[in-house]
């Protein structure tokens, strides 16, 4: 089934800083919203202002349908991310949506592992959820360098059993997230591992899932400049060749890549 | 409405709106956007004779209102190219022009004497332009002789309107533009990227793979304006112009300077409907200026 | 506080940061500003043999990150230079440097031979690609046999450092570098302006008073550093980098694509403080990634 | 008297809008700003967003050395002057200035006649009070295309006599500045008439000026890069030759000037 991508004004409706350099923007549309899914991205404009006359992706953080609202979490790297996570309540910025592909549901009464590194959490509370509403349930485990940087915790915790890492020991296990107990026991918990970080983060994980014979779905990053499989400059190596990561991704079945180094 | 529609060689086109090579996919992406139908046409992206995975990534740098690409003619091949792609563009009733591009004059010629039979495909556009691939490419577009010999060979094999694509890394296009309207071209089209670099200091790296890459969008506008112009004074066929091209005001600089129609690239990631309100644009323009058609500011720039 | 200072042949650079002629003036311009002895060294604007008037006006156009220009070496001659200008100069204690235009030989000449006579003008930038003069200008330095011409007769009078700047408006930058390190240049500079075009839609006509001009600034910056990279693999004179230079990154990225300093362009006009803003960031780029010298980034750049 | 050129960050500390595409801004800065003279600009920065990222000049079009405050009449003609004239107090501009060289003073007890059309009339209000402190007296000429564009009427008539002209006779004598009577009679009541506005309005101005023998100094705009002579892009033709309008102008006695058609 194929959702009509669209270009849409929207308003934020909701600011909220988790720290200071990341930030939650809640929006609405006048429009309906199309079906936005888990895994899915929008690509930003950061209006013609120095350096950010393309466009940024970011991903669907969390979609209410009920409310037609989307929201993004937005880490501040350079300009364009500047731009877009400091927009306030009553502000507009232009999307296109819904890109991409989603995460793979499980199936009824099965259970997940969804692990997230830094801002890598944005598509996991939408996956969460939507795991939730397909009947299965998960457990999250999420890593930051400190407490600090461990997003939206207290909305992922409602949804699942939340784990944590930080490289300084802050909270929860001190480490990465593959140095937490619960990679250790993969097959016996959990029928699938979801995975969205830094691409090491995902890389570990995906060695340990498929030494522990668990599919693993990882959500890369590439370079975009239109979005919409236009350009072909976001492609990433597969074992079928060159794959958008804007069309084809950005999920993939971490069996299906070939990891750069 | 005032008159939109141009002539290039047999081709014609309702209105001097095209889209350009490998920046607008096979169209289909932008179906959600646009009725594909309303522009003069479109060029898809590049053919060549074989498979092309392309160079690896990073393929892109965004850098002062331009960009970066080394994408490298990535492509399924020609034999894929008329079998899979081919159906699925005839649904377009607008013109849909093929970029043939290659690294021997042979595999130039064997792409277009495929496109030849492709009753679908009104004309080709010869890519001798592209910077992102290490052999051929960019070379045959850079010297008189070379862009002269394989145009001459894609002219004995390919009956339709053959467009050849000039580099702007030259000293100077004028010449180029000659030789393949010498050749037998019934337009040329400019400007394809001009080779650049990017470099990240925190790696101390370039940001591409490649190295160097092709920048185009807002920045080269003033680049490629004034090449269109020099070649549209030295050549006798039309000329289709590119480069930067944002927004309706810059499409009608290009037509002032003498390019019958223009194309549209980096502009569609921005806005993928930047097309069609350049075509409603150019219209106003034209209604606002009293003029009947646009023919009538084709190569009309005031330079006394 | 890192080590700062290079050499361009016998000339020593407290640091890379230079001003890129035809934007800086004479340097009193910018006394209120900076002290222009905290620079590595202020190249002034073109002196030609005889007084010009420049190109009539509109000469300046700006464009998306760039602007064009059409100045046309606007000077007083070099002997207005010698007994008006140069006795004023000698107040900066930092290397100034003249930028000798003309358009015959035999006029390059006349005005290198003056040059060479003062003393408190350590070398000279020979500026064979402005864009903005009919005669001559950017025409000796689009091909080898006319680049090289050039040179040599300056060379045979003039005795001290003899950088020559190279035009960016050809198809093989790094062939003309050859051709001048082979002709006697202790240095090469690049790149001069991009031969650009802009068209006021409203009136129908180019908005610079000479048609096209020479475009500078942030646009430019990807071209400019790939042919810098370009240049610095092929010769082995020291290379002196600039085009669209704006901050310490843009900077570092030039030194690290080959460029031993840097020339200050079009950014002095937004920032006339820029230069020195530059040169602290250079710094603390050198200190923030553990080098002593300057000299350990040039050329640095990692391609495997 | 050489007064060194400052760059600072001046504070918005009123915006008032004149009609929809004039406003005047009312700045001040934490230190103390330079002296201003009559006709003289500053070069303003609009940020660096799409097609400004070089400065636009503007005049001073007011400037009170007790208050610390230095005024802008802000015509609304591309991007530029959009951003810079839609800023609100608080915000900040950053501004070059003093630039360029300043209107003669007239000796004491003379009376001059000020001229101006459209937004002409931004150097013309501290013109009036600086001849006014210079002991002398003025009439003001102002002309626009329609009442609406009449500006600063109020503030002007107080520093001397005000006549208007407007092109489509909804406020003052219908016509062009040159068509109203105080221009039929410059000689006998002025020893001097200054003009800021578009070309052919100084032009005209400066032709009836001279032909009565009385002195006229005008106001030039050009394309200008730099603002204080470092990149000769702004000259005009005199009878010694190319001019910088940033250094040697803005203003010059028209008789210096050969006019372009
Ligand atoms: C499918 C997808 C989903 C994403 N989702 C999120 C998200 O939910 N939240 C979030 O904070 N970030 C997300 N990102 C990353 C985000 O797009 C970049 O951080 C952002 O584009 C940087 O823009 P900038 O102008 O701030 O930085 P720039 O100044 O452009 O660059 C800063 C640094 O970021 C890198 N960068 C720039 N553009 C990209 C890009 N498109 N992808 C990866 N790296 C880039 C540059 O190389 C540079 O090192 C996502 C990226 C992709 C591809
Ligand atoms: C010394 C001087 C003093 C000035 N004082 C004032 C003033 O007090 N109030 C006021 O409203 N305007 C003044 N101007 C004009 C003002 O600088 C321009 O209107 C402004 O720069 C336009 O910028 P923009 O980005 O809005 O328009 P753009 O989009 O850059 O251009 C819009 C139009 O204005 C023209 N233009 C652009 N830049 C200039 C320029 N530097 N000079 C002349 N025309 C230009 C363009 O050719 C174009 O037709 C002055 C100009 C000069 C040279
Ligand atoms: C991502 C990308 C891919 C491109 N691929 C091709 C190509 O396959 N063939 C070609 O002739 N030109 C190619 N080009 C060049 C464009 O067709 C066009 O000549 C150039 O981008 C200048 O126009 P613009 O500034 O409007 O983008 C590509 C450009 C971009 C940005
Ligand atoms: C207004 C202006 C005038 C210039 N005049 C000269 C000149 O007289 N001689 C010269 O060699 N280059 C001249 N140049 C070119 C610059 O020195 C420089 O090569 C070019 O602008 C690229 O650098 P930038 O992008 O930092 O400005 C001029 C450039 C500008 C913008
Ligand atoms: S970003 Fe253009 S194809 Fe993926
Ligand atoms: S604007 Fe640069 S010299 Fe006047």
């Amino acid at each position: 089934m194929h959702t009509k991508k669209q270009i849409l004004d929207l308003q934020v409706i909701k600011h909220t800083s988790l720290n200071d350099h990341h930030a939650v923007l809640t929006c609405t549309s006048e429009k309906k919203l199309p079906t936005l899914l888990a895994g899915q991205f929008a690509e930003i404009s950061a209006g013609d202002t120095a350096g950010t006359f393309l466009r940024r992706p970011f991903s669907i953080h969390d979609y209410n349908k009920d409310e037609n609202t989307v929201s993004f979490l937005i880490q501040i790297k350079g300009n364009g991310s500047a731009i877009i996570g400091s927009l306030q309540p009553g502000e507009y910025m232009n999307v296109i949506l819904p890109l991409g592909n989603s995460f793979s549901m499980p199936a009824q009464g099965e259970k997940v592992l969804l692990t997230g590194g830094g801002c890598g959490v944005a598509p996991l509370l939408l996956l969460a959820k939507s795991v939730i509403a397909a009947g299965a349930s998960c457990d999250i485990l999420i890593g930051a360098r400190d407490e600090d940087n461990l997003m939206e915790t207290e909305e992922l915790s409602e949804l699942g059993t939340l784990f944590t890492t930080t490289e300084d020991g802050s909270e929860g296990i001190q480490g990465f997230v593959t140095d937490h107990p619960v990679m250790q026991e993969l097959k016996e918990n959990y029928s699938k591992v979801y995975s969205c970080g830094p691409d090491p983060m995902m890389k570990a994980v995906a060695t340990i899932a498929e030494a522990s014979g668990v599919d693993c779905e990882v959500s890369l990053e590439n370079t975009m400049a239109c979005g919409i499989g236009a350009c072909l400059c976001c492609v990433t190596e597969t074992t079928e060749g060159h794959k958008c990561v804007c069309t084809d991704g950005p999920v993939f079945n971490s069996k299906e890549l070939k990891w750069h180094n | 409405m005032a008159q939109l529609n141009v002539n290039i060689d047999k081709l014609k086109l309702a209105n001097p709106v095209l889209t350009a090579s490998g920046t607008f996919g096979y169209g289909f992406e932008f179906d959600d956007f646009i009725d594909v139908n309303d522009l003069g046409g479109i060029v898809v992206k590049a053919t060549t004779e074989e498979h092309r995975e392309g160079n690896k990534y990073p393929r892109m740098a965004e850098t002062p209102h331009g960009m970066l690409n080394a994408v490298g003619l990535q492509n399924k091949g020609i034999k894929y190219f008329r079998d899979e792609i081919y159906p699925k563009l005839r649904k377009y009733s607008t013109n849909v022009i093929a970029n043939v591009s290659g690294s021997t004059v042979e595999s130039y010629v064997a792409v277009a004497r495929e496109m030849n039979q492709l009753d679908h495909i009104p004309a080709i556009e010869l890519n001798i332009s592209c910077p992102n691939v290490k052999e051929g490419g960019m070379a045959f577009g850079t010297s008189c002789a070379s862009a002269q010999e394989v145009t001459k060979a894609v002219r004995e094999v390919y009956d339709k309107t053959l467009i050849v694509k000039l580099s702007p890394n030259v000293t100077n296009i004028a010449d180029i533009a000659l030789a393949v309207e010498e050749s037998g071209a019934d337009a040329v089209s400019l400007i394809n990227t001009l080779l650049s670099m990017a470099i990240d200091i925190r790696t101390q790296r370039p940001v591409l793979s490649t190295i160097t890459g092709g920048l185009s969008g807002p920045a080269v506008k003033p680049v490629a304006l004034r090449m269109v112009w020099q070649v549209a004074q030295a050549v006798k066929i039309p000329v289709i112009g590119m480069g930067g091209i944002t927004n309706a005001e810059d499409a009608i600089e290009f037509l002032l300077a003498g390019a019958t129609a223009i194309e549209v690239g980096t502009a569609n990631f921005i806005d993928p409907q930047v097309t069609v309100k350049i075509i409603n644009g150019i219209n106003e323009y034209l209604e606002h200026t009293g003029c009947q058609s646009v023919n009538e500011i084709i190569g009309a720039l005031k330079t006394k």
